[in-house]
């Protein structure tokens, strides 16, 4: 080659981090926006399990007082894992995945990011509408209150733990029911802690202990699910 | 050090030295696993308070131990996998994942066949039970994903991964399953906990125990020989061996 | 030896059946996995013992054919 | 001579047991065009993905300015702009948002300097369409607009020309060899007729040197 062959000017303008991932959040929320018969789903679907109790076991009020906390939690379960199928397959198919894989930022903290976005347009709603159910299986207002308390700490850590089965099943054929069975199991100690927390409260108990520890796992899976998430994401995207 | 390392990480090093011990870990496993059995089917004195049904615990609790432990190997390989990919330790959680989840199956099995007798119900919803459980389910997530994958390295390291988050999630399963327990009901009889234990009873099944760790050695050094002749299909050791054995 | 005679062996004061079904499912078990494994090395031995006579007889080494793209006429 | 931005050694991939290519030495110079052929099946896009930082399962080295990519793996990613098969536009998003999106993460850029670049694909009047209306060819465009904005030297583009009607092509050559003068590299795959004055060509073999050994 000659002397004055061409130098490549490589990119000097960084971009924050933070931005990064709110860019993340952003873009999954306003598409969401787009599509919102998607974002209605999860909720109807928690609705309907719930109505099923009622009418499949017993109407009465006391069967009701004591499985509500249960039925609730499980629906709320049973719908995130209905919404975690779509957290990465759009992205996967469309190849915006491989583009945020390939930003120049640590992929753990944009995993993180779409966790958040998840848990703002499925568990969040979930938590919001809980109290109707509640009150339509004749619970009472201060278990109610725990209920959604407990629901507002344990969703997050539903929605980071399931990313991560989102992760290992995508692309995979019958990923969605895969994906219910490898997070199921890994849901039950939220699923035990949530639900024991309310029976405590409906008892008396004081349930603060209950709550800090629902708190710490909260902590933890905010900890350690991005990292494996993100492990996950590359193993599936580099064997697509 | 790394050289070294990567010998011993060899599939051509493994299947020789896998070949020689085999015999060993078969004899002795199922001399062992043969003697605490009949020992405590026949010679340990009957329990005071279970009467002879707790004989079961000679099989129970080699079994829930193997189950166990098989997981937190699995999971010590899934790291390997992961940081050094090493294929060894692919193969091995290919090859004893399985197993494990038939081990977990049998402690199952034998915990409720034991609670007839013992609580006059197949199936109680008792901690240690119940954590089995989810043990076999965490084994059939394992199974079912790796199977799912079909690119060999990539169901590797995914199945690791799982495993992984599995292991870190089991104490904290062990845990909550046991609060739990005490919320709903408070514990009155507990399997295998027994205050005292004479000889006559901890040794046969120290003896299983051991023996059936060695036989699942054996099992395991198979599986992983099955497995290495099925992926090192292309290097000339497995051409030669495969035919030899033809004839 | 805990029991007086064979029948109290295998009765064990009534709770024979549980703890006879337990040993036997084990052992069968136990059994059934070494099988399946053995069963599985035959078969994957078959498998390769095939490819590699298939290589051997120069089957492939003959390069795929090109692709005609030419219509086929079911008669 | 220039040091290469990209290099690779003794690169091997290995796919449901079949080799893919072993051996194999890419060296991608500042002012290159480098276009890697084969037949459908070789691993041109497992190569590329490779490359690109997509896909780990090979073995060999792979160099960016001649220290191992994956110490400097942000510093190498923020200098790579890759468009794959599926280019990463969101269909319920317009070209404009997407571009916004796609850009954000790097470099952000006023909305008038990417209507700009989604004009000079020839989106004049679809900026805010969602870009599910569109069809694939101006899809393709609103990637590519990413081109126009670029402050990144590496750019690797599989199945560049996909869905490019022929005066699309004809823009497409001349960014790809004006982004060469100006000391960017590219390399891409295409099953279009391209012969662009220095262009070099990588051929990857269907099955290669594998079997026996």
């Amino acid at each position: 080659m000659t002397s004055n062959a061409p130098r490549a000017v490589l990119a000097d303008h960084n971009v924050s981090v933070g931005r990064a991932m709110w860019a993340v959040v952003r873009r999954d929320l306003r598409s969401s926006f787009r599509q919102r018969q998607d974002l209605l789903n999860p909720l109807l679907f928690f609705f309907m399990v719930v109505t099923l109790f009622p009418l499949g076991v017993s109407p009465e009020v006391s069967f009701l007082q004591q499985a509500g906390t249960g039925i609730l939690w499980v629906a709320a379960l049973l719908s995130t894992l209905l919404s975690l199928d779509h957290l990465y397959r759009h992205d996967f198919d469309d190849g915006t995945l491989e583009q945020m894989v390939l930003q120049p930022h640590p992929l753990f903290l944009l995993v993180l990011a779409k966790s958040l976005a998840h848990w703002l347009l499925t568990g969040l709603p979930l938590v919001i509408l809980a109290p109707v159910l509640g009150i339509m299986l004749h619970l009472e207002g201060n278990s109610i209150a725990v209920l959604c308390l407990t629901l507002l700490i344990g969703t997050p850590v539903l929605s980071l733990i399931g990313a991560i089965g989102a992760a290992l099943t995508l692309g995979l054929r019958a990923g969605g029911v895969l994906l219910s069975l490898l997070i199921i199991p890994l849901y039950i100690p939220v699923l035990i802690f949530g639900t024991g927390t309310v029976a405590a409260a409906t008892e008396g108990a004081a349930v603060e202990g209950y709550l800090a520890l629902m708190a710490a796992f909260l902590v933890l899976a905010l900890t350690l699910a991005p990292f494996a998430g993100a492990a996950a994401l590359r193993i599936s995207l580099s064997n697509s | 050090m790394w050289t070294l390392f990567h010998k011993f990480g060899s599939p051509k090093w493994f299947f020789g030295i896998a070949g020689r011990l085999m015999p060993w870990l078969l004899a002795l496993g199922l001399g062992l696993l043969v003697a605490g059995l009949v020992w405590g089917l026949a010679f340990a004195p009957k329990d005071y308070l279970q009467g002879n049904s707790y004989r079961i615990i000679f099989i129970h609790v080699p079994s829930a131990f193997l189950a166990q432990s098989v997981y937190l190997m699995m999971a010590v390989a899934a790291v390997v996998t992961l940081v050094w990919r090493m294929k060894l330790a692919d193969l091995f959680v290919q090859a004893v994942a399985p197993v494990g989840a038939v081990l977990t199956f049998l402690a199952l099995f034998t915990g409720a066949v034991w609670g007839k007798p013992t609580w006059g119900t197949w199936w109680i919803w008792d901690a240690r039970l119940t954590s089995m459980l989810i043990l076999l389910f965490l084994y059939f997530g394992a199974i079912v994903l790796g199977s799912a994958i079909s690119d060999e390295k990539a169901s590797a390291r995914a199945v690791a991964v799982l495993i992984l988050v599995g292991v870190v999630n089991i104490p904290i399963i062990k845990y909550s399953v046991e609060w739990w327990n005490t919320l709903h009901q408070p514990a009155t009889f507990k399997l295998t906990e027994k205050p005292s234990m004479p000889p006559e009873m901890w040794v046969p099944l120290l003896l299983s125990v051991l023996g059936l760790y060695l036989w699942f050695g054996w099992l395991a050094c198979y599986r992983m020989q099955t497995e290495i002749l099925r992926r090192e299909r292309r290097t000339r050791w497995v051409r030669e061996l495969v035919r030899a054995e033809g004839h | 030896m805990a029991f007086d005679s064979l029948s109290a062996f295998l009765t064990m004061e009534g709770h024979g059946s549980y703890v006879w079904v337990c040993y036997c499912v084990f052992v069968l078990l136990l059994t059934a996995l070494a099988l399946w494994s053995r069963s599985r090395r035959h078969a994957v031995l078959r498998e390769q013992r095939r490819l590699l006579e298939l290589e051997e007889s120069g089957t492939r080494e003959q390069a795929p054919a090109a692709a005609t793209f030419s219509r086929i006429h079911p008669s | 001579m220039t040091e290469p931005l990209l290099q690779a050694v003794d690169l091997q991939c290995e796919r449901d047991n079949r080799i893919l290519f072993q051996g194999l030495g890419v060296s991608i110079a500042p002012g290159s065009i480098t276009r890697v052929e084969g037949p459908n099946g070789a691993g041109k896009t497992t190569l590329l993905r490779i490359l690109a930082g997509l896909n780990d399962s090979y073995t060999g080295d792979i160099r960016w300015l001649g220290a191992p990519r994956h110490h400097q793996l942000e510093q190498f990613l923020r200098n790579l702009l890759y468009i794959g098969h599926r280019p990463g536009i969101k269909p319920l998003l317009t070209p404009l948002e997407n571009l916004r999106a796609l850009t954000a993460v790097r470099r952000p850029l006023a909305d008038a300097t990417l209507r700009q670049a989604l004009d000079g694909t020839g989106l004049h009047g679809y900026h805010d369409v969602p870009c599910r209306q569109l069809s694939a060819g101006q899809q393709r465009r609103v990637a590519l607009a990413r081109l126009l904005i670029s402050d990144e030297p590496l750019w690797i583009l599989d199945e560049a020309f996909t869905a490019l009607d022929s005066h699309g092509v004809e823009g497409l050559e001349q960014l790809l060899v004006q982004h060469a003068e100006q000391g960017g590299a590219v390399l891409v795959t295409t099953h279009h007729h391209l012969d662009l004055p220095g262009m070099i060509r990588l051929r990857l073999g269907r099955g290669g040197h594998n079997d026996d050994q």
